[in-house]
């Protein structure tokens, strides 16, 4: 057991936390969001410049191999500068299903352009009743010549306004909820009978609503058993999340400290108050545990037992909803009002933290489907 | 002891029930359903509805259109108006500033604002908090000086709420700076469109334009404008604060939601069943239930105890309803974004007149901003921190 | 609606805390528990002449006729004396099972002697593995001659060790769990066939395991529908167990305060400390909102409308359950060490507190009920 | 970083799973499962295997009996001990007075004391905490007055732990009265034989027996028990308290714990099915689940900063462990308190040798007594409120 990182880790944590502190203060992403679609295009060319998009592809594509600590060190970064670029959706989610699911020639023509920013990808799984059950799908592809064509709705498809190809997940067969019939498609930005209604997410990111209408569509790998595919990529993307998550928390965490110690209230800073000092205290319980349980999901991202992966992943984002519940609310309880303004920093997080626990299952789901799997502990009683 | 209403009470929330849902137009109680931003307009028109009623005002002296209610009465009016969600009257006309100026202003003041605040003629706002004074209410800063017949107003007041639609906003100023800090502080009325004053917004992080900061700059009021005696603001400060403090456990509009959320969740599938038909949905509305009920007999309790108070002495008790029924609020909007689940991630306007189709179920579009906005119902009108000491202090003498 | 005590509820309340002033300092208690049976039968009589054995009795068996109001005034006062008399199974349980279930002779033959404390009761309804669910019954009565004999083994008999006849609920028919097929039997103390196991339970009352082999019964009424009974005499037996609950969640509040007030730690009163000044608040809060939900339990305790009875009575149980957990927790931590000995007095109100809860169903067991039951507010559209 | 074990570490906990499950009979396993009181001589017993092998002080330098063991391996040997329900050792002697000993005592005090120590031979108890001076205790007032090779010490300690087993006990005293409050004070070992010295015992609220009281009249000390310098017993005492405090959480007896509350709850029906299969109960069970393996990734991250840290010096991390350790036990002990259900009620005996046969299920008898016992680990060895204050000022910088 070792947690040190590799040299090469080091390297890349450091020049990701350069490019948010260069690139993301507060008053250059407030400026970014007021562009159109909400971000600076520049800084997408900048991240790949710096290998981020191709980092966990292979190295075939362009990519840099890179695994889930890597992509930990990433999306920690991504979290505490509250980075507005679509790298979840277009490289962890889109770059994992293509290559996962996709065969050769689709990995040829996708991969290498999404690593070097020439292409944005998004997965279009959710749907107007599904909520966080990624097998509950509606949308019907139906065979036309050597392609397929869509019929249905996709909603908050993340990175959706701006994503080049569209990864659509469409019933070949089998009824709403069944785990059998599934299919991944590609889908084209610009594809006859696609709408797309792109809109600002709460925090700031972005998303859209697509229908589909005789859709043309090409196959991800063979249709019918994507489901499988599906979780293991949204496993390591929720664990990439988690790991975000434990960068909004820890800003957090600093920004209160900071104001305690500077804001002055009937003749003292406010952190000299005890009853204020315990809360602070039990936000860093909260965070520490937080950490733990994304380290936790960064170490079962890759387990190849999916019955494993999903207790640990449903634990992890359980643990990180509810840490970043309270921290987040008591961050803006500690600053009082200027915490509930937009022109303070903390509120921004507060609100990115709320999303992500909206993301993949919040916390009670994931409680409810860890209760309902077992133990996360094995039987210490099964040796000697 | 008997904890049942009265047939006279019972016939007298009836008549309050039928009114508030017949005479206040669906409309209107729509957007406060819903947790939308109501325009000044619509704000207007609403206590006007119930100033004709005699309604807007029940709380204030009989000879200047108050009701006499028993407290009984006074806890079955507000739970029913917040339970019908009627749009709640402009509070630092109706709870603040009506009750100062009868209580301790001029005649003259009596006359020429009074009727106008019961109407909302003027709408008023309030100029407490500042920037280095939030908690410690009592080190504000901006000063007001005497000059012949005036006094000349500079500073900065900030979380002023609704500021950009108040014709009036009273004040707390600094009148002796060599003075301990609560003993050189005035209350005084000013007229928003005095030369000098700027408003700018501050922008909440639910998207709202809820409060603002309020710039003083060589301001001019008449003394006239003083309410009561020079240097003896902070005392009716302390009035205003303790007056009207059952209905801030807002246990009706907490029913309303709670009802609401009920049937939004009877109406979201989750899988093939509805979200209501959940389990553990169920018994975390329970939980937020039964503290509710008891939140509602507490406060039954604490209006029972209103005959024998002193008026406009604070009662320690009513920092127990704040802080439970902050919480209580506060959890309510964290089940909507339950009920909405990932269509709280799309970020809707809360305007009126957008063309737009809503994104998901029509009630998602406010669950992110309600959770964002109720935050502030633990911080304003002193914190959840600020009540603990003062309970800490009068009710256990800690 | 009126809060306000009548005249002779507030002489009741005024006889029975100088009963419990006199007789229950934590000595004296100290020394009831070191008798043979953990009680002084000398306060029984004492009881028995203050009426309050036959208060909530009618008058023409001697009682009083008290109602809800009444019960809450005398059990929130022993609740504070941690009075050690079993008058919940004796007369709120036996008493109010024999008048809600009794024929006219059954309730002269007993009653009165009730009443006069000449005769003490019993409800024996909990079996090994019936946990909260009343008609979870498999004691069988059969019918013998006149009479039934019964054969089962009930558990935990509140006061059961020294009670001269004991309440038995059994099955006539129906399985196991069946709402219809139970019946209530009178069982003398002394009758064959019936071993009692008396054992000193966790707070220092008392309780009895029971077995039943071929034990002669007496039907208490008519046997085969006791179950609304049962559930009636039960809620309003939670009602009172509320009442008590708040006398022993003040009595815990006020002795922390007490503490914080006088134990001098840094040189300095602890209650001087914000955190625990604020740890102190959240009690109140709780003790607040407990003491409003045994109001809401005494005024809906006879409430003839069996579903929302028990809703209300789920309702308060939970909140009680879970505002006592809290006090009691908080109660022994602000003491520290000093809470932990039998020596001083918190610690036996910590443990009375959790037999409460542990008594007809926990918080969770309650909360889970009311989930499944309904809303506890009536919809206000129903008018206009 | 590579947060799996090396195959060398599994090797080793299997090693370590093995040696505990065979070599420590199982009825001191179970009397710990079952959360009953271990006699002297059982907790002699166990210690003495532990040590026959090397294994009761692996934290001790090598010289006296240590391992050298890397604090994975540390870590390793804790988690697996506890799993297995092993009888702690002594941790007065093993985590407490030996490795004092060991630092600061002198040659003839670690030849005269340490082996001893190690093999359960003399049995120590703590003389820390007075009636004064609890989370204070630098506080501290018993007198250790020099007279010519000897110490005379008076006063009064309390919560002494299993004083009525020891053999010696470790006291700080205090040998400067006019010094300042840290720095008057002295580490000293005293013969529990020796006249003048009286234990009460404290009977706790779960009934047991664990902590007393110790009085100390005219009780002459050799001054050869002095341990290190006069006066600088409050270094040694902070030593000792950040000394082997990984182990503090107690991760790996919770882990057993939960498991055993998970197989009760499969036995113990409610209506028709088995405890474990209702939805509340697993989703509690799952909820302290993912905290307590959180807290074990919390731990490893501090065995992980082991290696570079300071021996002796507090790690104000091992505060976190505390804290949420100590809630996590505590959670546990409501679980087992659910499973139980009105079968905790009865009060059974906690002693062995009982002819009569359990009250209900076997389990129950421990249930109300071990969730009584547990709020002890908020308040002993440091209360959640010190560990707070630790965290906020040696972490936060408040």
């Amino acid at each position: 057991m070792d947690f040190d990182l590799t040299d090469e880790q080091r390297l890349l944590k450091d020049s990701v936390e350069r490019m948010v502190a260069d690139r993301y203060g507060f008053e250059q992403r407030r400026a970014y969001l007021a562009l159109p679609g909400g971000r600076d295009p520049a800084l997408w060319a900048q991240c790949a410049e710096l290998g981020l998009l191709g980092l966990p592809l292979a190295e075939e594509y362009g990519g840099f191999g890179g695994g889930p600590v890597e992509t930990m060190l990433v999306m920690e970064a991504f979290g505490r500068g509250l980075v507005l670029e679509p790298y979840l959706p277009s490289v962890i989610l889109g770059g994992g299903l293509v290559a996962a699911a996709g065969d050769a020639a689709q990995k040829r023509a996708i991969l290498p352009a999404l690593a070097a920013g020439r292409m944005q990808l998004a997965f279009a799984h959710l749907e107007r009743r599904s909520r966080y059950d990624l097998a509950d799908i509606t949308t019907i592809a139906r065979a036309d010549g050597a392609g397929f064509v869509l019929d249905g709705a996709k909603g908050v498809v993340l990175g959706g306004d701006t994503a080049d190809t569209l990864i659509v997940s469409a019933r070949i067969g089998g009824a709403r909820c069944d785990a059998d019939g599934i299919g991944l498609f590609l889908v084209a930005a610009d594809a006859p009978g696609l709408t797309r209604r792109g809109y600002a997410t709460q925090d700031g990111l972005r998303a859209a609503e697509l229908t589909l209408a005789g859709t043309p569509a090409t196959a991800l790998g063979a249709p019918g058993g994507a489901l499988g595919v599906m979780r293991r990529i949204v496993d390591r993307a929720m664990a990439a999340l988690c790991a975000e998550a434990v960068g909004v928390m820890a800003a957090m965490h600093e920004t209160t400290l900071e104001y305690l110690k500077t804001r002055k209230q009937f003749g003292r800073a406010i952190g000299e108050f005890q009853a204020l000092q315990h809360r602070a205290v039990d936000m860093l319980v909260a965070l520490e545990q937080a950490r733990s349980m994304a380290l936790f999901a960064t170490v079962m991202a890759e387990s190849d037992d999916p019955a494993e992966r999903g207790r640990a992943m449903a634990a992890a984002k359980a643990q990180i909803g509810r840490s970043g519940r309270h921290i987040g609310q008591e961050a803006i309880q500690l600053h009082g009002g200027i915490g509930m303004t937009m022109e303070y920093k903390v509120g921004h997080y507060f609100k990115r933290m709320t999303m992500i626990d909206q993301c993949f299952g919040d916390a009670d789901t994931h409680l409810a489907q860890l209760a309902d799997a077992g133990s996360l502990f094995e039987a210490a009683e099964a040796t000697g | 002891m008997d904890l049942n209403f009265t047939p006279e009470e019972l016939a007298f929330r009836d008549e309050a029930r039928h009114f508030f849902r017949t005479a206040i137009p669906e409309a209107l109680r729509a957007k406060v359903r819903e947790g939308r931003s109501l325009t000044k307009e619509e704000i207007v028109a609403s206590q006007r509805i119930l100033n004709a009623r005699g309604w807007a005002t029940p709380n204030w002296p009989r000879a200047w259109g108050g009701q006499d209610w028993s407290p009984v009465q006074v806890y079955l009016y507000q739970d029913e108006m917040q339970r019908a969600f009627v749009p709640p009257t402009i509070s630092f006309n109706t709870t603040m500033v009506g009750p100062v100026i009868a209580e301790f202003g001029s005649d003259a003041q009596k006359t020429r604002f009074l009727p106008r605040a019961a109407n909302a003629d003027d709408f008023w706002c309030q100029g407490f908090s500042e920037p280095g004074s939030g908690s410690d209410l009592a080190s504000l800063r901006t000063r007001a000086e005497r000059r012949g017949d005036t006094y000349v107003v500079n500073g900065q007041k900030i979380w002023t709420t609704l500021a950009q639609y108040a014709d009036w906003i009273f004040c707390l100023v600094r009148t002796n700076p060599t003075a301990k800090k609560q003993e050189g502080i005035s209350f005084l009325l000013i007229d928003m469109k005095t030369p000098g004053i700027t408003v700018r917004p501050i922008v909440t992080i639910d998207g709202g334009r809820e409060v603002n900061e309020v710039f003083f700059d060589e301001v001019v009021v008449p003394a006239e404008n003083l309410v009561g005696q020079e240097n003896k603001g902070w005392d009716y400060a302390k009035f205003l604060l303790g007056n009207e403090r059952t209905g801030i456990a807002r246990v009706g509009m907490s029913k309303a939601r709670i009802a609401r959320i009920r049937a939004l969740a009877a109406q979201e599938i989750v899988g093939d069943r509805p979200l209501i038909e959940d389990r553990r949905f169920r018994e975390k509305l329970a939980a937020v239930e039964i503290e509710l009920k008891a939140l509602e007999m507490t406060q039954l309790r604490v209006v029972a105890e209103e005959r024998n108070r002193v008026r406009g002495k604070p009662n320690p008790a009513s920092s127990i309803l704040k802080l439970k029924g902050s919480w209580i609020q506060q959890q309510i909007t964290e089940l909507l974004l339950e009920v909405a689940g990932p269509y709280a991630i799309p970020a809707q306007g809360n305007e009126d007149g957008s063309n737009e189709p809503a994104i998901g179920p029509d009630f998602a579009a406010m669950a992110a901003p309600g959770y964002f906005n109720f935050r502030k119902v633990s911080i304003y009108g002193g914190s959840n921190e600020i009540q603990r000491n003062i309970i800490a202090k009068a009710i256990l003498g800690l």
